[in-house]
């Protein structure tokens, strides 16, 4: 039972396998991932009626405090060109 | 008579489930075919007609006309996205106007397969080979889309990119080895392999129940179209008189070749629907991976919402009225 | 003799597997067909039944027989749910009773297509205007459960609602413009509007798979409805009656008027089952948006767990039985 | 990266579009949703075994701090009419 | 509008139903699930690719401050055995 | 001559397309086939094979040599779980000899199918008792496994276990009524009870589409294997060498015991073929509950990204050829 930061991404779905690959640089080991995500943004919309690969994907996980900071600035570049989400909270992990 | 003729492929069942779709849309009805269907239904349609295209060209042959016409068809591929970016360009921005180019280069596979059940409807044949120049035809505009945003933007004005350039070889991977040019092809060396026997146990699969799947795609095809429809409403003329009238241009510079390189009716009828038919699956994926500063929602509706129910409706019965009478 | 005949349904493919799917609940196995798996067998029915019905009525013409069928069809729509709201009223709440009584004046399309099955395999035919009376016999008994609660509640018991009530019109489009209903009765249309032709093309799709996917679609329903009969265990005896007596009594009635009409012993069986039969998709999705304070786990349960497994197993067969010694 | 408020609904299907609506008539402009979420509430099971219609959506945004009152108060009637769920929590926004 | 105690769990989709029910044993009433979740943790990664039984299962639900320690070690031996995430943070419920 | 089997076995379209499906992954393309259709695919070939399995015991009736094949069927499924524990002992902990262990007692659906699709072609005739042979083989090494680690693990070093150990009973249970085996043997007892009018409906589902829909899972498993290949990186060569020597073994000693049976060709092989296959599926599913200590990517990917490939690709047409030769 540790007080942790939990980060939450949403990303679009073509670049996912890139994220992953940027968070398991970063040592990230442990994540969740909920495809098929639609939703609205700066980027327009994102919808999976034609082709999933141009819906979103949603990925949780967990670090420790502080460095959430540096997960941030390393997938910045792809947020930015490619678009999505990067939130942080508060959460106390019991098994994680 | 044109007029017959368009009755006749709108009385298709096919074209008739689309317009269902739009009207479920319109109508505000909750009618809805939930993904991975839709998905499905087109990985159905990619292997039941290269399938069939492998087997068909085992039927045929090869010949010099076969090379000759998928050489005109990779030609054109590369060419309308070029004249395409220039006439974009009086009103757009490099990055759209590349998008939209790279999206009409490219070629809608369920207009072709509509154009090839109205010519089985009319008993009009055509060559297995016109599936490879399907596939030839899909990816060469996302390249050329690519070069042309690549060659236009001064390296000074480029704002600085963090996430490192695509390198070219991994661009021509990369369209070369969309899913469904991969299907597709795999489907079609597949049917020459295996021959009549192949064709034999595929066949209840893959011919008997195809246009039964195809109406359900198209009806799924309304559907997003008709929806799709309202991102259009802030488009503007040229956007939507482009939709509408590069198709037809390229019909055009498509029969003109097709009547140069003597292809039979069947197979002219085909590769004009190629010339004019636009992606908007394949390319749209590819340029929001590699020209994200393009608005998808804008290139996916052009195709989708505009220039595939003109072909799929008015485009290919025309096309056909027209290569009839120059032909005899 | 009586007992040959539910032998006989029962040793169909599609309701044996029915009791598949009960039995893997029953015995804890893990066998599930997962969404949108269901959603599409559903709409495959949907397009297969409405697609033939237009092709049967081409062959048969049209005629007053048939328009009479129709408003009977309709008038059954109404009325069922009318009577059983009473009769619900004696034990239930104005909302409950209003929701069941709707679920009860539509219909089901698999018991139909279920009965339809038996008749094709004891060669019994019947026209494809029923495909027309199923498709009307689907959403009046919507408008009329609405109806019935807005005239039972009392202005000044309703509490005060801060979502502005669904007008009329709203009501009755989205009734009639259910995806089922649409996609059953663009099929019908299509199927009239392309012929032998259209129907020549679509037969090794929707003819030659139906059983099949019946078959899937059922056992489906199994596993669903084996699922949901946990739902009913505090519903008390009065539910649980009328889920199993309500058909009956529907069914006495149907087969009364079909003779007052006249109608082969097919058509008559279908009619008997339409109105035998209760809505387990549209009518709840329905009643959920505008009848929000019933609830749906009681009602959903009723129609699919009792009144469905009831008609599929014993219903239809003694449906038939006596309508074939009333009709000789 | 700012302190913001982190909003996540769950309704039921048929209720998501005049949901959207009227988050997009209070100014939300971005969110990302998550369909065919299966659940319990005080309206009883969602499930989406016999058709989608009856199964939730997950709806996530984020907001000002300040503006999740208006938000929830605007939605409040669907809410209690249909059923659903309506959380707030906080959390630093890198991107959204 | 309550301050409360907000919990999401993972787990592999295979013990979705025993863990619904001690959850329901500890007097859990309400919850949302979202099925098909993939992803990566001790037990090594979870796809759906071959059959979603391999898969994982996000579950979202709420207590009372407090109540989360009990609702913990309830699901602990399962989460041990067959691994888990078991995530609490801090939310207002206006609706839960 | 053996080249020419194995030629003509990979020139089988399902074959073809698990190959392209492994080439798809290497070259990187996007193709993908996702949840739930694959499940549907399986579900579809395990109701195809069952029916047409119960409709083969009719025509052939029961007999001694039947309920014979079916014994030495569990007892292989009982026996290869033992001999391989020990085996895998030398270099594993006691979960995850156990784990792999089941794996290789149990089948492989798919590679039973591809076989005999390759028997159909051939027109080497096997009976469909068969069919009940797969069923029975399914399950009886998940209980084994189970019983080798609580045998093997001593009280006292087994750690204290918070959630209670699951019951004999229980396992057995789940075993035998995974959905897989559930649904198999359902549709070969539909098959037996609805004859020759049964088949006739269902035949065009589930026989005419088989080859089709074969070809789409196996591009699918070939998309996952290649995959899966990745986890095998670390593995080393005594698992890998398991993976590719045991299905050898096991195909050795199924040969003898048809043999010594006196089973026919295409018994035989169908016979040699549940011994060599190992599950992916079902067995992983379990021992994930039931041995939750043991290593899933290790077990699932030597099953699947190893052993199914050979058996598909090679193994198949040696057994076949050895088998002719034995037999002549
Ligand atoms: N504030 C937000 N709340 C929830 N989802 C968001 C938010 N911002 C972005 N997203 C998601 O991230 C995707 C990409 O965002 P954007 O880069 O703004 O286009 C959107 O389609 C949403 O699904
Ligand atoms: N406390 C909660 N935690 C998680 N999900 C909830 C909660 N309350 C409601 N929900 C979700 O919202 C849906 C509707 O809730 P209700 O209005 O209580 O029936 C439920 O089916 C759940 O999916
Ligand atoms: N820190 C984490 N962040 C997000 N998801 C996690 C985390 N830890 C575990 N999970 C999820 O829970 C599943 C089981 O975790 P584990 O028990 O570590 O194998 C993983 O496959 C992930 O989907
Ligand atoms: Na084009
Ligand atoms: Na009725
Ligand atoms: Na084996």
């Amino acid at each position: 039972m540790n007080t942790i930061k939990r980060i939450e991404i949403v990303v679009p779905a073509i670049e996912l396998k890139p994220v992953l690959k940027r968070l398991e640089n970063n040592g990230v080991k442990k994540y969740s991932i909920i495809r098929h995500v639609v939703g609205r943004g700066e980027f327009g919309e994102s919808t999976d009626d034609l082709d999933d690969q141009l819906s979103g994907v949603y990925i949780l996980m967990t670090c420790a405090i502080g460095e959430e900071e540096s997960l941030y600035l390393d997938l910045k570049p792809i947020l930015e060109k490619f678009g999505g989400m990067f939130l942080v909270s508060d959460a106390v992990g019991y098994r994680y | 008579m044109e007029f017959s003729l368009i009755l006749s492929n709108i009385l298709n069942p096919p074209v008739l489930f689309f317009f269902v779709g739009m009207a479920a849309i319109w109508l505000k009805s909750d009618l809805e075919i939930p993904q991975p269907l839709p998905k499905m239904f087109s990985l159905y349609l990619l292997f039941a007609i290269g399938f069939k295209g492998g087997h068909e060209i085992i039927k045929s042959g090869l010949s010099w006309d076969i090379g000759i016409t998928l050489l005109a068809a990779i030609a054109m591929a590369c060419l309308v996205p070029i004249y395409s970016f220039f006439i974009l360009r009086l009103k757009l921005d490099i990055y759209n106007a590349a998008a939209i180019a790279a999206t009409y280069g490219s070629i809608s596979a369920v207009t072709f397969i509509t154009a090839s059940a109205l010519l089985t409807k009319l008993e009009l044949g055509f060559g297995g080979h016109m599936v490879a120049a399907l596939a030839l035809m899909e990816s060469p505009a996302i390249v050329v889309g690519i070069f042309l945003v690549r060659l236009s933007v001064d390296a000074g004005e480029q704002k600085p990119d963090a996430v490192e350039a695509v390198p070219w070889t991994e661009i021509l991977r990369e369209a070369c080895l969309n899913g469904s040019v991969f299907l597709l092809v795999s489907s079609l060396i597949i049917g020459l392999l295996t021959g009549e026997n192949g064709w034999g146990k595929i066949k209840p699969f893959s011919d008997d129940l195809f246009y039964g799947i195809l109406c359900f795609f198209l009806l799924d095809m309304g559907l997003i179209a008709a929806r799709r429809i309202n991102d259009l409403k802030q488009a503007g003329p040229f956007v939507i008189g482009f939709s509408l009238l590069m198709p037809v241009l390229n019909a055009v510079i498509g029969i003109g070749l097709a009547k140069l390189l003597g292809m039979s009716v069947g197979n002219a009828l085909l590769f004009t629907v190629l010339c004019a038919s636009a992606s908007y699956i394949a390319v749209p994926a590819a340029m929001r991976m590699s020209v994200p500063e393009a608005n998808p929602s804008l290139y996916i509706s052009m195709a989708l919402a505009l220039t595939f129910p003109f072909n799929i409706i008015v485009g290919i019965p025309i096309y056909l009225q027209v290569i009839q009478r120059l032909w005899t």
